[in-house]
């Protein structure tokens, strides 16, 4: 069985990539698997400078899911270059430099330190960050700044893959797909986290101190499936499909309704050997759908 | 800080051997063998029972109580739905167990060290007495609420010198407060170890402080990934930055942690 | 302890509503309890018209959810006037007309058939269609539809309370709330159903028929606590919490950021006599919360 | 169309009384007694462990097998999430039931009837044997895949003429085809009563209206509410119109209803 897959000017041994935010630097998981089994890795939101994150508490359980504001706390970019890229095993597995910045100027500086790495093959820019200047929704949800953004990053990327990860909260995220497309992205992403809430009626507060987090999970899955659906039908660059997945079934669903691979999140809690154990089981669960190589599955959902 | 033996640290999937109740609400946990006899007390595994399905997102977090070369002991008290499902367990099903993660409470030898336990705060230090080179130099302080019986203490009690303190009302709580305050100046010159509920951690803390004790205290916080990765488990330590309790500690040094 | 709440001219016994298209017309839980116990019931979407619905299969379940696709079948407006509206406890239970139209007129027409029964207690505009396929948006999508379909159904309301639902399914819910307090509607409720999507790898086939669908139950919970929370901050007009509530405890976590009441769907389908405990529940919940009535609880939400 | 006692219709909590399991994955389940004599073979029942939690939103639906003064039984095979975790129902385990629901199979006196059991379809014949004021008048033809020691067809057979087809590969499909064909053809003039699988169901339609055999078939479908307020579950009647298959079947007449 062939499970390779090529989109992007990437070539992956296999669709399953672990999402940002939810597999470390990839590093804290290298007792539960090897870094090389997988088709990539995207690592925690990288921003120019350090971030703390935000106060506690940041994560809370919720049914099938999980609410998490963690508030991209990182090391930087440049500690990520120094000390976490080179362990990494960057010439076998693709790794995805994740970035979060709050304005086209900082996406684009970013971009400058990660575009000369060697051990970075693509950029997925995350673009969830609020757009003080533009009243607070986030530049994701504004399909001008979404192309603005996308073009920035792309002028100094020096040819590494740029894919711009979509938000859900949006009315059409079909529309914030071709902005990207007409940005010039090579690919899309897609979904980052509801925006969703929890509150505890004993101390009649919020259960996350920023009041507000993004909801990841098994809960979601149905949403990412139908905006995996919207966008493959809106645009001609390739797709990621990300939400919810928790086995190596949910992640032929995405590539059946036309993901060119898929991302793991929440799912890597489960267990830490979740996206390990989805590659093993990708070949039996390709049986089920009677498909041989990733690429015949690929987009091919009959509608009715 | 102790560093964890990172080659010991995978996933398994135990089978479980039995259950043991004691009143009311405290479990006693027994899993096949998962080869930690090299663990560190203190430090914590991830369980999830292989038939959970998807409702509850992630792994609860326990103490390591005990471990042998037969199997390893889980000590909890059900608190919640995770808590309640591990219940359910039957013989035999199997149990997907990461760890031995976090770091572990110092066992210097030939050290005084004072271990103040509150409530389910008592599990780690069943395996410390257990494994410590210089038992005779252990003293056990356990401060809880429910009835005595509840605990393993009275086992560990026949090992090492041990005081319990019945929380039987709030009206208790000032008093064991000086007492435990009193403890925690008496052990100057020695160690002390903590783990137990938030507040109580507090009182030591300061007490630590205020006595120049040199203290370590065992932190808990929802927990999603066990591993250090999702950060969402962070406290801060002695220069303000935020850290993984799952990482970098559950224990830390009292003067090196925000509670 | 004082149940009571009052709101949009309306005074309910409880908080605890039974949802659209979840409790059918009421009569099918006769058995499970008093209906008149309830503060009140939302019946099943109405149209001018007979609908026969979707085809099949309309309904999969998702991990802590379902998805539907029932397509509004109903024996139309008058029907339910004639057949249902006079075995139901109108006196005792606010019976709430959910109005299902694809045009403002149409949505006149309904409102015209309805204004006149004393029976019905409130008007409840479905204005997020999430399970029709159509070209573009929804109505719901658009906050001047929102306002235009409010001010059809308000002129010819006759003074019979309008409460307009909520679609979860745009940028910005919060605008849509102000679009439907703008074209003077007395209460919004929301919210809706998530659009979603199930495949089926082994037929390659989608789970619906329609292909897409909406998301309800407890995995939608933390969107619609986020959803209520916003909407409830920018307009003045009571708000009905709706999504994923399934207890007592969760029926208070929408009235403590600020809900009037709430709507309880998906959760019948766990026990029919679901909606009959929560009552039942919501005392001993309420000390959980230290409160006396549901009036103090309210919007009590202490933020940071 | 047989009307249901509505009286009778009720959410219970009942508790388990213990589970025969057969050879591999076939199921009975007996729950204590809900007051249920009344019930008419081919009703059925939503069930709900009140431990499931949430990650299931729906209660399944059984055929009531047999039900008496004792207790109420349910024939299942084990098939996804819901039968695996009913399989882990403890003893004193408390389930959610209501039901009866929708309507049963016609039992008309004196009259010769042929049951036409499917797989899991033997389920609801169970109790309508032991009920039937005339049973000498009936005739069970099974068709079944797994070895027959997973249902509880002796039992029948003890009661009533029986004959068992057993469909070893799907090459023996045809001739099961054509008998099943020719036992609805021979049943002219009398009832036939059929549940099991669609395509099992469809021959049997198309046999009555070829040979005008007056028959019932009770239908499947996925049921989220079961009592027809959530119009997951409908069908096409006779008239080409939408009817919940749970309050307006699950036994429908043959030719009142699109397969
Ligand atoms: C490193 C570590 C070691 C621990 N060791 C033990 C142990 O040996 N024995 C034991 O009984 N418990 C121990 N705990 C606490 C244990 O993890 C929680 O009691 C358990 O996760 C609760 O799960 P639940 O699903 O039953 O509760 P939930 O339904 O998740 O929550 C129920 C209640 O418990 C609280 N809670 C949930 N998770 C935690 C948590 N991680 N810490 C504190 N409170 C929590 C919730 O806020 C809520 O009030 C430890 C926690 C940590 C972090
Ligand atoms: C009125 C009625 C009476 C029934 N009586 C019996 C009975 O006596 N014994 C018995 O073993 N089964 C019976 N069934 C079928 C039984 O309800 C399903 O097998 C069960 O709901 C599957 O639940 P699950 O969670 O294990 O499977 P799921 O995980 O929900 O699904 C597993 C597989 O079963 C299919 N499935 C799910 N629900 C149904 C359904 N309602 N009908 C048909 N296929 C389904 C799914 O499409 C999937 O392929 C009856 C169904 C109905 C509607
Ligand atoms: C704890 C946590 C942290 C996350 N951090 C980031 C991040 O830094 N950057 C980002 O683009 N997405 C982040 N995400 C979103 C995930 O990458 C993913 O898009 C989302 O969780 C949906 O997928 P899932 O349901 O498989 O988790 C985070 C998610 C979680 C749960
Ligand atoms: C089977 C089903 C049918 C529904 N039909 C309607 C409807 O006719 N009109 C409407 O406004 N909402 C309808 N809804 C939406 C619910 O009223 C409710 O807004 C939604 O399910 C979210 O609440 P919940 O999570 O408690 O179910 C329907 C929901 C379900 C599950
Ligand atoms: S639990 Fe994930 S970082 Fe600690
Ligand atoms: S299952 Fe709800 S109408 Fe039949």
């Amino acid at each position: 069985m062939d499970l390779r897959v090529e989109f992007a000017g990437l070539v992956l041994k296999n669709p399953i990539i672990t999402a940002s935010g939810t597999f470390g630097f990839g590093l804290e998981f290298m007792n539960f698997g090897d870094l090389k089994r997988l088709g990539g890795i995207v690592v925690k939101g990288l921003s120019l400078k350090p971030r703390e994150g935000n106060p506690m508490p940041r994560i809370v359980e919720t049914p099938c899911g999980m609410l998490n504001a963690i508030g991209i706390q990182n090391p930087g970019v440049e500690a990520f270059v120094r000390d976490k890229l080179p362990l990494l095993p960057w010439r076998e597995t693709a790794i995805i430099a994740n970035l979060y910045a709050c304005s086209a100027q900082e996406f684009g500086d970013l971009t400058g330190v990660l575009a000369g790495e060697e051990g970075v093959a693509a950029l997925e820019v995350n673009v969830s960050c609020p757009n003080v200047q533009s009243g607070g929704a986030a530049f994701g949800q504004d399909p001008a700044q979404i192309t603005k953004v996308t073009e920035e990053v792309k002028k100094r990327a020096v040819g590494k893959p740029v894919i711009v990860k979509l938000s859900p909260n949006v009315t059409d995220i079909a529309l914030c797909a071709r902005a990207a497309e007409a940005g010039g992205a090579d690919a899309v992403s897609l979904i980052n986290t509801l925006l969703g809430m929890a509150v505890d009626i004993r101390t009649r507060k919020p259960r996350l101190a920023n009041v507000v987090g993004g909801l990841s999970g098994p809960a979601i899955k149905p949403v990412a499936l139908r905006c995996v659906h919207q966008v493959c039908r809106a645009v001609k660059i390739p797709v990621i499909g990300i939400g919810g997945i928790v086995s190596a079934e949910d992640a032929l669903e995405f590539i059946l309704v036309g993901a060119s691979a898929v991302q793991v999140g929440t799912a890597n809690f489960i267990r830490p050997d979740m996206a390990f154990r989805m590659v093993d089981d990708l070949p039996r669960t390709m049986l089920k759908a009677r498909a041989q190589t990733i690429a015949e599955l690929k987009g091919s959902l009959e509608l009715p | 800080m102790v560093v964890r033996n990172c080659r010991e640290v995978k996933v398994r999937e135990l089978r479980f051997l039995g259950v043991w109740e004691g009143p009311s609400d405290f479990v006693e946990l027994t899993l096949e063998n998962p080869g930690w006899e090299g663990y560190r007390p203190g430090q914590f595994a991830m369980l999830r029972p292989k038939h959970w399905g998807l409702e509850l997102s992630w792994g609860r977090p326990f103490s390591i109580s005990r471990a042998d070369e037969e199997s390893v002991t889980f000590f909890f008290q059900v608190v919640g739905r995770g808590t309640e499902r591990l219940t359910r367990l039957l013989p035999g099903d199997e149990v997907i167990v990461w760890g031995p993660l976090g770091n572990g409470f110092s066992a210097p030898e030939e050290t005084p060290t004072l271990l103040l336990a509150g409530g389910m705060g008592i599990a780690p230090f069943r395996g410390y007495i257990e494994r410590h080179p210089t038992p005779e130099f252990l003293r056990l302080v356990f401060a809880h609420r429910a009835g005595i019986d509840s605990y393993p203490y009275q086992m560990m009690k026949d090992k090492v010198r041990a005081e319990a303190i019945h929380e039987k009302t709030p009206d208790d709580l000032p008093t064991i407060i000086e007492r435990i305050e009193a403890e925690v100046a008496g052990a100057h010159g020695g160690l002390v170890l903590a783990c137990g509920p938030l507040p109580f951690l507090k009182t030591i803390q300061q007490a630590a402080k205020l006595h120049q004790v040199r203290a370590e205290l065992s932190l808990e916080r929802s927990m999603a990934c066990g591993v250090g990765a999702c950060l969402g488990c962070v406290c801060k330590d002695g220069q303000d930055k935020h850290v993984q309790v799952c990482a970098r500690g559950p224990v830390f040094k009292a003067d090196d942690v925000h509670l």
